[in-house]
């Protein structure tokens, strides 16, 4: 029996603290793990919360994020609640083996703490890393701060053991901007956190010996197609369970979580859409806009990466004039992903508003409450013209010149 | 733990098959003989986990198993990794009471070939036995990527013509020398190591049962002969064994603790390796005159060897 | 808001300085954020570290600030950081220096038209008398306090001593003796 | 004798894989491609013989590889002496074998590799391949005499 953990009813915790007690209220059974700027403190404290009896669970220090996904994978299918941490470059490592946690339909619950890909090395917080696994099948879900990284760590694991979903989560946060920055938090009692969590009921239980199971089969263009497509169905049909237990969580909590989120969007004209802690400094600079000069500005945030919330976002942008769609990812040669994916729900509006892609804080470079103004003001001026009047894509926040591309054919 | 009898084979063959057959290996394979004799040498549940390779491809093709234990596959290089955090969330789950059965004895093995354990996973398997699981790591060793057409792995011998180290009119095939994996893992202090080959079913029972039985993270490596790439008569699988084993191209020890060697085969009649190599067709080039030196090199090199095992044996060190 | 920009190098700690100082804030049920931008950075790197104290939840997450307080624990860094960075005409600075406050300003032109917002403290002496180490953050703090009437100086003592529980007794002692010197000795 | 309905149950071989029929749609495959070995409880599979197991259409002993197979082996009850050097080293599960005794071949998992007449040691051999359409009387009326020894 796991020793008591001393709360109090309102804690400072960065977001690497808060995941990690997460991880000790949902009674982890096994994390395996390899350590990472800036995620390394999820995984050390849990292995702390073990070593000084917080927890009956076993932390097992791999020797590569590749060997800590294939042992969540194993540890999963023997049954149990599986949890790990990582960032950048060990997230690209573990990239094979995101697919097959997904593909076994593995309730694996992963933290992890955006930073940026090299070359050049950097530690900092950008979302490429976020960005390399949006085809992996996972469910993934943003946090913008602390307080969230630890909510949605909670969700996650009722989500993703949920009998009608059975899919990995991975649970993001920006790194340093979240992860290494204390806020507030205000945790639940661990009572109430293991009860809205609930036990884990395993499915296809590797150490049910009454029923052997094999994971992991080959198949070939006979069979391949309609395991991807059964499982696409299971991300898809996860979108209404992910909003059951957000409204679960919201009556225990009344901290209410959406899949999009909208601030000030009821009459907003021009608006930033963004994932992570852009959202909230964004939030900042439209209330001030809207009472320094009255321009009508609000910000649409993803929740929920994966599975994409089309209709979602289509709803809550059909009002506005001009979008600005920010991509915190090296876009290689295409526009930002996020924009395009954001563009393609907008596309199939009546109203079709204005358009633009932001390419910013790469590397962890700040986003301050100006830029974000400049932004709307930006959208305002499209607004204004009834066409695009800048570039479609542009780097903000970059020094040197200019740089965008590809200008709009409409006006 | 329940330990199968292996007095004699009448006694073994009263054990009830776990792995069953219509798998797509190929006909006289040594991997499905190595496996079924694994599981037959226990009755407790097994946990068995597999790297990629022609073992995984051949007997989990959807829709089908050939295994009545419970299995897993992820990919190339990760099954010692996958099966050993099973073993760590059996051993929580025991803790907290949550299996569906607290009580059923259970052993935890991974399977691999030499490109999964030699190369492309050595890392996952390295990090495994050193972290002292309670598991068994068994490596089917047929010294060449066998599942994707027979390329050389770092298990492949000088002389063998492999895919990508091929024997022509400038090259006698491979040259550079096999990787002594047996070594190489004993010296991460397991507490079971051994090199068991097939032909002697006993003395691999007997290793198998050892491994089994022991705690912590042991290591086998079986020879595997592979009459595709071999290129022999799959029929001839048993005697291609018995040549190697009696030709001490593969000789049959275990290292316990990482220091104590025992030669569990000592061969009466002491075959000469041109006996081995020409049973076999990935070695015909050999028997050109300007390749005679590279039998020459194999020859002394299974001499030294042989020499360095009996004198560890002795030397109890 | 209140926003507080700290000057360190690595192993000074500014960043447990920052995070102690807003788990003492928190307590008074202000919302607060504590952060600091390192990662690779090894002992002896420059770094900065923040604070936000606002009556309200806290949405800026940008490093980027108007900062009320500069809080400089490191002598060197005075002279070559640019401390002065976006501040405002309010901004107090507090800094480490074994020098006077003449003497100190003389040395760095950036403060010559601030004198009346300038205050300075030896925190380093304070800790190497007090603490036996230079580790000038509990210092800094007890000069924080000080300068900005923010709390009395019973109220942070008993705070911090529960902030800084997991510590031996004597460590404790230490670090109180640090804060209630430089709160003394700040001018 | 070697007649004995030890090696199927009743499911074994209405799979048509092969053929590309029996392929169905994305809603009925299992999830996550999991495959369970076996119908009911199978705790004690350790201790049933294949005959007593109730085996799921996902295990591979419901199949069959009978169409691999060019020649077969014949087994001789007459010659035997039930060594079980065949049944240790069959690689595809299909010797026979029930307390200690040598009963037949699988035919649905034989794939006539001829691994068990190499290492047969009787003489004659109680194995011995024969063509595909062989029937079982006219094979072992054709079987050889024991063979002296050569000095």
């Amino acid at each position: 029996m796991a020793v008591k953990y001393d709360l109090n009813e309102r804690e400072v915790w960065d977001g690497n603290f808060a995941a990690s007690q997460a991880l000790r209220q949902a009674q982890v059974d096994v994390v395996v793990a390899y350590p990472i700027t800036p995620s390394t403190p999820i995984v050390e404290n849990y292995g702390s919360y073990v070593a000084n009896g917080y927890i009956d669970g076993e932390f097992v220090m791999v020797e590569s994020e590749h060997a800590a996904m294939s042992g969540c994978i194993g540890a999963s299918a023997a049954g149990g609640r599986v949890s790990t941490a990582t960032s950048s470059q060990g997230f690209a490592l573990m990239a094979e083996v995101l697919y097959q946690a997904s593909g076994m339909r593995l309730p694996i619950v992963l933290n992890v703490v955006n930073r940026a890909l090299a070359s050049p090395l950097n530690v900092r917080g950008d979302h490429a890393d976020m960005y390399l696994g949006r085809d992996s099948g996972w469910i993934q879900m943003g946090a913008f701060n602390a307080q969230e990284a630890y909510d949605l760590a909670l969700c996650a694991f009722k989500i993703a053991e949920n009998h009608d979903v059975r899919l990995p989560v991975m649970v993001h946060q920006d790194g340093f901007i979240t992860s290494h920055t204390a806020q507030n938090v205000y945790p639940m009692t661990d009572e109430a956190a293991i009860n809205f969590v609930g036990e884990i009921d395993p499915v296809d239980d590797m150490l049910d010996f009454s029923r052997p199971v094999t994971y992991g089969a080959q198949t070939e263009e006979d069979w391949h197609f309609e395991h991807k497509a059964k499982q696409h169905k299971a991300l898809m049909d996860s979108r209404p369970i992910i909003d059951e237990v957000y409204e679960e969580f919201a009556k225990l909590t009344g901290r209410k979580y959406n899949r999009v989120e909208s601030y000030n969007m009821e009459d907003a004209e021009v608006v930033i859409v963004g994932l992570g802690t852009t959202v909230e400094t964004a939030r900042v600079a439209a209330e001030q806009l809207r009472e320094e000069e009255g321009i009508k500005a609000g910000v649409v945030a993803i929740r929920c990466f994966r599975p994409f919330p089309f209709e979602d976002v289509r709803d809550a942008l059909e009002g506005a004039k001009a979008v600005a769609v920010t991509d915190r990812s090296s876009p290689g040669g295409a526009m930002g992903a996020f924009f395009n994916e954001v563009s393609a729900a907008l596309y199939t509006t009546e109203s079709r508003p204005l358009v633009t892609n932001f390419i910013y804080g790469l590397g962890g470079r700040d986003f301050s409450i100006d830029e974000a103004k400049r932004i709307f003001k930006e959208q305002k001026a499209h607004a204004d013209a009834g066409h695009i009047t800048t570039d479609i894509q542009q780097f903000s926040g970059l020094r040197g010149p200019h740089l965008g591309y590809f200008q709009t054919k409409r006006g | 733990m329940a330990i199968t009898s292996i007095k004699n084979l009448k006694e073994f063959s009263t054990n009830n098959d776990r792995f069953e057959g219509a798998h797509t290996l190929c006909p006289g394979c040594a991997h499905s003989m190595i496996v079924r004799e694994l599981m037959n040498c226990t009755d407790d549940n097994l946990v068995i986990s597999a790297n990629t390779g022609c073992l995984e491809v051949s007997t989990a093709v959807y829709p089908f198993t050939s295994w009545d234990t419970s299995w897993i596959h992820i990919g190339f290089e990760n099954a010692a990794t996958s099966v050993t955090a099973a073993q760590v969330m059996h051993s929580v789950r025991k803790k907290k009471g949550t299996l569906k059965d607290n009580d059923a004895p259970v052993k935890f093995v991974a399977f691999g070939g030499d490109g999964s354990t030699f190369d492309i996973g050595f890392q996952w398997l390295s990090g495994a036995m050193e972290r002292g699981h309670d598991f068994t790591y068994i490596c089917l060793d047929n010294e060449n990527y066998a599942n994707t057409g027979g390329q050389r792995s770092s298990a492949t011998p000088i002389g063998a013509t492999t895919s990508t180290a091929q024997a022509g009119t400038h090259s006698y095939g491979k040259k550079e020398k096999k990787k002594d994996i047996v070594a190489i893992m004993a010296a991460h202090g397991a507490p079971y190591v051994a090199q068991l080959a097939p032909n002697k079913w006993k003395s691999m029972a007997k290793g198998f049962q050892k491994a089994l039985e022991t705690e912590g993270p042991c290591f086998i490596n079986t020879v595997s002969p592979c009459c595709t790439e071999w290129k022999f008569d799959p029929k001839d699988t048993i005697g291609i064994t018995d040549l190697a084993t009696d030709s001490l191209m593969f000789p049959i020890y275990e290292i316990i603790d990482g220091h104590e060697l025992n030669i569990l085969y000592r061969p009466k009649n002491l075959l000469k390796v041109e006996d081995y190599l020409g049973a076999q067709g990935r070695y015909k080039h050999l028997f050109k005159p300007e390749n005679k030196h590279v039998i020459e090199k194999i020859q002394s090199d299974i001499d030294k060897n042989w020499e360095m095992l009996q004198r560890r044996e002795e030397a109890r060190i | 808001m209140t926003e507080i920009r700290w000057h360190s190098r690595a192993g000074q700690g500014a960043v447990s300085g920052a995070k102690g100082l807003g788990d003492v804030v928190a307590t008074t049920g202000k919302e607060v954020q504590a952060f600091a931008l390192y990662g690779s950075a090894k002992r002896g790197a420059a770094l900065r570290a923040y604070n936000r104290i606002s009556d309200e939840q806290i949405f800026n997450h940008a490093k980027f600030m108007y900062p009320d307080f500069v809080l400089v624990i490191d002598p060197a860094l005075a002279m070559t950081d640019d401390i002065t960075m976006n501040d405002k005409e309010s901004t107090k600075y507090i800094i480490t220096s074994h020098l006077s406050k003449e003497e100190l300003i003389a040395a760095i032109p950036a403060l010559a038209d601030k004198a009346d917002r300038v205050y300075v403290v030896d925190c380093i002496e304070i800790s190497l008398d007090t603490i036996g180490r230079s580790m000038p953050n509990s210092p800094m703090l007890g000069a924080f306090v000080k300068i900005s009437g923010m709390f009395e100086l019973d109220y942070f003592l008993e705070n911090m001593k529960r902030v800084l529980s997991k510590f031996p007794q004597k460590i404790i002692d230490a670090n109180m003796e640090a804060i209630t010197r430089a709160y003394n000795e700040v001018k | 004798m070697q007649d004995l309905k030890l090696k199927a149950n009743e499911n074994r071989g209405l799979h048509q894989l092969e053929s590309g029929k029996d392929l169905y749609g994305w809603d009925e495959v299992t999830q996550g491609s999991v495959l369970p070995s076996f119908e009911g409880d199978a705790s004690k599979i350790a201790h049933l013989k294949a005959e007593e197991r109730d085996y799921s259409n996902y295990n591979s002993y419901t199949a069959t590889v009978a169409s691999w197979r060019v020649k077969k082996p014949v087994f001789n009850i007459d010659v035997c002496i039930d060594c079980q050097n065949c049944w240790v080293w069959c690689p595809d599960s299909s010797i026979l074998s029930r307390d200690k005794q040598m009963l037949g071949i699988d035919y649905d998992h034989c794939k006539g590799c001829e691994v068990c007449v190499e290492v047969c040691p009787t003489n004659p051999k109680s194995l011995l391949m024969f063509g595909e359409n062989e029937d079982l009387e006219t094979a072992l009326s054709q079987w050889p005499e024991k063979k002296k020894k050569e000095k």
